[in-house]
């Protein structure tokens, strides 16, 4: 049973005596050095706070390393993005866009994410999902601005988070281990070429079919005799190729 | 106290009543929704399941479920009941002459998935706007993202 | 003076909240009680009939965001059950050290809002600033200081961090001598208990009748708990007692939330302990292919499913800060569960608002609403 | 999972159910509460004769140069927010005034009732059932005011901006001066979002 | 040297600068700077606006010091980026409140809800003029002072109840009721602590009650009078444990919610006008003013200013002490306050009159070692 406090003292001056002394010995210690942080000038993420636990009484109390992967805003590597599409399948609050890029050759334009701040919700599955790791965390938390459009991140503007260096998260996620492949329904693939072309990593060959002898009168279907395989360890079943395959042969499975 | 000792102690009393084992709980039982009041009060006085959890509703599209979640001190266990009612005449009778506590629980159920509870002592809506008259849970009930609403800009 | 309905509105000191507590006073006496919520309902059952399993988490985090892991844990049990996934030990140790340090930050920010509203100004701060020191545990390992995002179906996102354990057991010991510090502001002065001695009393019977649970519960005698009764996560390995009190009032409440905060504290040494001794894989590996984000997620279209999924019924019960919570998720085979249902303990608490406060004063309001400790967010879900 | 698009819903349901479209936008249609109908008393009418002894003494350009920024000053160095939390941002909007962020040093104390504010901190979801409460407050509070939309649920109805009871953003609602980004924001954002503000009424000169 | 009397000082700075004026201005108007009439009546204006202006600046120091120190109780740093240390400040919260609108809510009727906090900002300005801080401050020996001062700082609740009542708005009328049962509850005890006073230095005049503590300082022997005092005045201040009405958790802002702009000001300043007033009182009735005990080194008492000064820092002391009590107690309920008010006080305060006569009593006797002229 919890030790109730015990019964108010009956002598009036000891009413308030243990409080009165409390608060006082409070006033004593944070007299001189509160443990208020002076925001626009001392940072939680100082290298002086970073080291232990600041716990002692009077000193700017905070748990140190704590910033390493705290979410805060995007950086993002435009050179290593695959526009995968990955990191928009995956945001909650539908607020990753794949735009272009300028630069690069205009017949194919590279597509890469833009995240509205306002929407965001800082969950940080794009950056678990981003199978090459280009779109990252990192531990700037400001953000607030006049204009609504402002909080729109082109992919640019992510970039100069990322070329500003901060400290980025890392502790990678584990991803479990059973992941599918992508496996083939052999008799209505056409050889249309559409999941080569449009795979970001370009880990599927076509690889071509023997025309098979038509026996006897039955007629030979209309298709391409070539066949996509899979090159199942660069492939980040980012499913581009099943959503873009127009016989919808393509399809999640394990190899067992 | 696993499924088949509940049921072998229902289904003396209340022959309509169906009850399978549930995992980490005494067991689920489904019953038809008009032995509603004295099979709770069944459970309350002779099998102790004094507390009630909560009461939830399901929207089957051509029925709708309503379910209960008791607790037993003695036991130390949940048990499950549910019911299904017709989505044209979604009709129930109201728990609060068992347990008081169902009230608030009843007028959600309502307000949210249109399941009507007679006797209610008063079935006000509780958490949509007010003058709402939809009920958002039902799964004809499409979520979209409103437009057409302009932003309002400072007349400074 | 005649009766008058007063509306302690949305906009109110006392209410710690969006909600209405309509008053029927006559002069200072409390005759009717009327409490008008829904004013932060924001349709979470139905936005996640529209979500991925992992992705409801950052609804879960935003439902009661006093309590924020407590609900991703009791959602994460039910979803489990339902998808027929079970996580490794270590996993289960992480989420009840979690679950821990929630009810610590929990209470913490109880015990700001409580005192504040009897009209002691300085524990607010004490209060705060001890809580944000529990966030920046939660902030090194799960990445977020109120919203985590952190327990997956099947696990939890990450392992602890090297030199969490060392930090948080130093966090430890600065907490238990500030709960003395608090007992001697708060209990210690005759003030607090002239103002909080068998005021809003709910006895052991009345609080099984109307439904009441957690703190209040245990305040009236009921030694119920179900990290005790029902242990989920890894509650059977560790010891622990429950904190009860026998006079079912303010004062009853505050100590028993002052005890379990205690309890906590042990129970966070014994994990971090156990956890220091074996690692091990924090993520199953038969989490089910099409579970969607973060992992390699579908397409945008939807899943061109080629096979039928295991259909599932979750149901989870866990001893949220506030009380008994309960979760109950219908897997129909697809993607998205088909039905989530939550039952938050404050919304049982609050509807029995009546029984604890017609008969009192105007001025005993605050202090009851604040030992009953509303967390608007989970009430209107 | 292409919840969003009405075109091809996700859901299960039935062709002939009426759809969201139909029924009308789940607008309050309560009426708004007979709130008290200001006269206002514009401290510029209330001190006419003052105005116009101060005006022929300095001239307007001299008045521009000493009076306004003095006010200018005054009015962005002690904004007094309004005491009211709605949802999680209200936690990070209570621990920027706990003892490590201390919000006080720049003058913001928070006020109880909206007559004595001159800010008001949007930190939560506002739903369509505070809509016009919140209309009502933003009303009472006296003329130099300004609004700050804290965190996305404010911004523009974050998480929840697709759930049927969720206003998808205060600046439908009232003017909103600043934005501030997160889920919740740090104690640390809302007190950059703060200078901002004070930034944004120095150079309006208002 | 002649004791600095602030009127002398005024007198002077007066005649000075009209003999400046004379010398430049043509033949008729020289004779200006010789007019005594003009110069008595310029040097009491002058007289009057240095009192004010003091007691106003001396205020809003009092505002920032509270600020601070709770903060330091708090461990937080109190106002601190306006102007050095914050002390700016309550400057810019004034300046602001001064330009916002002035809010009449529809049904509130105008003539009590704008003099309402006018008058109660007056009658706490009036104090500063009737409280002598030190020989030559001010007033200088008015036969009834401590009376008229008490008079006038009873005036308040009157003023309160006027203002609530007429912002028409239900919370601030609960608030106005309670602060007017409150403050009347409370003026009884303080009379009757100060008749204690009044036994002991045998005369209305403050002066002469400092005089009389000029070699033992009267909280020594009334010691039960100094702590009724001391809860009357808190009480009276309104500051917790004792401040129900603006009680924030129950009535939103108690009786000033429907205040905004201007008048909100005059009642936050006119609040700290009267916790100034209240520990000056404090100080010249219990504490002896502007005397120093005897050990005190002699450099430390004898420069110009000394009066003044150490009565200042005895007002900070007092009133740190109320910084204190409000950091670290909860509030006390409307009817435990009342009752406490009623049924303890009052018996309390008649009890340390009898002490007080035992004490005159034994001063015939020179027991303490204190030989007071009176009665001697």
């Amino acid at each position: 049973m919890a030790e109730s406090e015990p019964t108010p003292s009956s002598n009036p001056v000891l009413w308030v005596a243990k409080p009165l002394v409390t608060a006082a010995r409070q006033f004593g210690k944070s007299l001189f050095r509160p443990s208020t942080i002076v925001y626009p000038f001392e940072r939680l993420e100082d290298p002086k706070f970073r080291g232990a636990v600041r716990v002692a009484p009077g000193k700017p109390i905070g748990v140190g390393q704590v910033w390493d992967n705290y979410r805060g805003v995007h950086a993002l590597n435009i050179d290593t993005c695959i526009s995968c599409n990955l990191c928009a399948f995956s945001c909650p609050d539908l607020c990753i866009d794949m735009v272009t890029v300028p630069g690069g050759d205009p017949r194919h334009p590279k597509k890469c994410p833009q995240i509205d701040y306002g929407k965001c919700s800082y969950c940080g599955f794009c950056s678990d999902a981003c199978p090459e790791g280009c779109l990252t965390m990192t531990t700037r938390y400001e953000l607030s601005v006049s204009k609504r459009a402002d909080m729109i991140y082109s992919p640019e503007r992510l970039r100069e988070v990322f070329n500003a260096k901060l400290p980025m998260s890392p502790i990678r996620v584990e991803r479990p281990k059973n992941e599918d492949a992508i496996l083939l329904d052999a008799p209505l693939c056409i050889g249309c070429n559409a999941c080569a072309r449009d795979c970001p990593t370009k880990c599927i060959t076509m690889v071509d079919l023997p025309k098979p002898v038509p026996k006897g009168g039955e007629k030979l279907p209309k298709r391409i005799w070539k066949e996509p395989v899979v090159n199942d360890s660069d492939c980040v079943r980012c499913g581009t190729c099943i959503s873009v395959c127009p016989k919808e042969c393509l399809f999640w499975g394990t190899h067992r | 106290m696993e499924g088949e000792e509940l049921s072998r102690r229902l289904v003396g009393k209340f022959p309509a009543v169906v009850v399978e084992p549930f995992r980490e709980t005494a067991g689920r039982v489904r019953f038809p929704p008009e032995i509603l009041l004295d099979l709770f009060r069944e459970m309350r006085d002779g099998l102790g399941f004094d507390h009630l959890g909560q009461v939830g509703a399901i929207d089957w599209v051509e029925e709708r479920e309503v379910f209960y979640t008791l607790w037993s001190d003695r036991e130390k266990q949940y048990v499950f009941l549910s019911t299904r009612v017709p989505a044209s005449a979604p009709h129930l009778e109201s728990l609060t002459p068992v347990f008081s506590s169902a009230n608030w629980h009843e007028r959600e159920a309502w307000e949210l998935v249109g399941i009507e509870f007679d006797h209610h002592p008063d079935l006000r809506p509780l958490l949509t706007p007010t003058g709402y008259e939809f009920h958002p849970l039902l799964r004809s009930f499409q979520l979209h993202e409103p437009e057409g609403l302009e932003v309002k800009v400072r007349d400074v | 003076m005649s009766e008058m309905w007063i509306n302690m509105g949305p906009q109110h000191p006392m209410t710690h909240g969006l909600w209405n507590l309509r008053v029927k006073i006559d002069g200072e006496i409390v005759l009717d009680v009327d409490p008008e919520m829904g004013y932060l309902h924001r349709g979470i059952e139905k936005i996640s009939e529209d979500r991925h399993y992992n992705e409801i988490i950052t609804l879960m985090d935003r439902t009661c965001y006093v309590a924020g892991i407590a609900w991703e844990h009791l959602f994460i049990l039910a979803a489990e059950q339902a998808l027929h996934v079970e996580p490794p030990e270590r996993a289960l140790w992480i989420r009840m050290l979690s679950e821990e340090f929630q009810r610590v930050a929990s209470h913490l920010m109880w015990y700001a809002a409580f005192v504040q509203d009897i009209g002691l100004m300085s524990p607010f701060l004490y209060g705060m600033r001890d809580r944000d020191l529990v966030l920046d545990l939660f902030q090194s390992y799960t990445g977020g200081r109120l919203t985590y995002e952190y327990m997956r179906v099947g696990g939890v996102r990450n392992d602890l961090p090297p030199g969490f354990a060392e930090q948080a057991r130093k966090v430890c010991d600065w907490l238990l001598d500030r709960f003395v510090e608090y007992d001697r502001l708060c209990s210690g002065s005759d003030i607090f208990h002239r103002r909080c001695d068998d005021l809003g009393v709910v006895k052991a019977q009345d609080c099984i009748r109307l439904g009441i649970t957690g703190p209040m519960l245990r305040s009236a005698g009921v030694p119920r708990d179900l990290r005790k009764d029902r242990p989920y996560a890894a509650y059977d390995r560790v010891d622990f007692d429950v904190a009860t009190a026998e006079t079912a009032d303010v004062t009853g409440r505050y100590v028993v939330r002052m005890e379990e905060l205690r309890q906590s504290v042990r129970i966070i040494r014994q994990a971090l302990d156990w956890l220091d001794k074996n690692p091990g894989p924090v993520m199953a590996d038969n989490v089910p292919r099409w579970m969607g984000a973060p992992y390699a997620p579908v397409g945008r279209e939807g899943y061109l499913l080629k096979r039928e999924y295991p259909k599932g019924v979750g149901f989870s019960a866990i001893e949220e800060p506030h009380g008994e919570a309960l979760a109950y998720v219908v897997n129909e085979g697809g993607e998205h569960p088909y039905r989530v249902k939550l039952k938050s303990p404050v919304f049982v608490n609050l509807s029995a608002a009546r029984h604890y406060l017609v008969g009192y004063r105007v001025a005993d309001i605050p202090p009851i609403m604040g030992s009953v400790d509303i967390c608007v967010g989970e009430v209107d879900r | 999972m292409g919840r969003l698009s009405a075109a091809k819903p996700v859901l299960t349901t039935p062709a002939a159910a009426p759809t969201a479209e139909d029924s009308p936008l789940p607008m309050a249609t309560e009426p708004a509460v007979p709130f008290i109908e200001i006269e206002t008393l514009r401290a510029r009418e209330f001190l006419p004769a003052a105005k116009e002894a101060l005006g022929s003494l300095l001239s307007e350009q001299a008045q521009g140069k000493l009076i306004r920024p003095m006010f200018n000053w005054a009015g962005r160095n002690s904004l007094f927010p309004l005491h009211w939390g709605l949802a999680c941002c209200a936690i990070e909007f209570a621990a920027a005034f706990g003892a490590r962020w201390d919000a006080e040093r720049f003058g913001v104390v928070p006020r109880s009732s909206p007559r004595q504010c001159d800010l008001l901190i949007v930190n939560g979801t506002v739903t369509w059932k505070v809509a016009h409460k919140l209309i009502t407050l933003y009303e009472q509070m006296p003329e130099p005011k300004w609004v700050i939309a804290m965190g996305n649920c404010a911004t523009g109805g974050g998480p929840f901006r697709t759930a049927y009871s969720v206003v998808p953003g205060v600046d439908k609602l009232v003017p909103v001066d600043v934005y501030i980004a997160g889920c919740p924001p740090r104690p640390e954002a809302l007190l950059d979002g703060i200078l901002r503000l004070e930034q944004l009424i120095k150079e309006r000169k208002e | 040297m002649a004791p600095l009397s602030l009127y002398g000082v005024a007198n002077t700075l007066v005649s000075t600068l009209l003999l400046h004026l004379a010398a430049v201005l043509p033949a008729p108007l020289s004779t200006l700077a010789s007019n005594s009439g003009l110069i008595t009546a310029l040097s009491v204006l002058l007289f009057g606006a240095i009192l004010l202006g003091a007691s106003l600046l001396n205020t809003i120091l009092l505002i920032w010091f509270e600020r601070k120190m709770l903060g330091r109780f708090m461990d937080r740093r109190g106002a601190m980026h306006v102007g050095y240390a914050g002390l700016l400040q309550n400057f810019a919260d004034g300046l602001k409140l001064f330009r916002k609108h002035t809010f009449k809510p529809r049904d509130a009727d105008g003539l009590g809800f704008f003099s309402a906090p006018t008058a109660y900002m007056v009658t706490s300005i009036v104090m500063f003029g009737i409280l002598p801080i030190s020989t030559g401050w001010n007033s200088g020996s008015l036969p009834l002072s401590l009376l008229l001062a008490l008079v006038v700082f009873s005036f308040a609740p009157l003023f309160i109840f006027l203002g609530a009542w007429s912002s028409a708005n239900k919370y601030s009328l609960i608030g106005g009721m309670r602060s007017a049962a409150q403050m009347i509850a409370y003026e009884v005890p303080i009379l009757l602590a100060v008749v204690a006073v009044i036994l002991l230095s045998g005369s209305f005049d403050l002066s002469t009650i400092v005089a009389e503590q000029r070699n033992y300082w009267f909280w020594g022997p009334l010691f039960l009078a100094l702590l009724v005092f001391v809860a009357g005045m808190l009480a009276e201040m309104e500051r917790i444990p004792f401040d129900l009405p603006e009680a924030e958790a129950e009535l939103v802002e108690g009786w000033n919610t429907e205040y905004g702009g201007m008048l909100f000001a005059f009642f936050m300043l006119a609040d700290y006008a009267r916790a100034l007033v209240g520990s000056y009182l404090i100080v010249l009735l219990f504490l002896g003013g502007w005397t120093m005990p005897g050990w005190v080194p002699a450099p430390l008492t004898n420069f110009p200013l000394a009066g003044i000064l150490w009565f200042q820092v005895k007002t900070y002391l007092v009133f740190g002490v109320f910084i204190w009590v409000r950091a670290s107690l909860p509030r006390v309920r409307t009817d435990q306050l009342l009752r406490v008010g009623w049924m303890r006080m009052i018996p309390l305060a008649l009890l340390s009159i009898v002490l007080a006569a035992l004490v005159v009593l034994a001063k015939c006797l020179p027991v303490f070692g204190c030989v007071p002229s009176v009665g001697g």
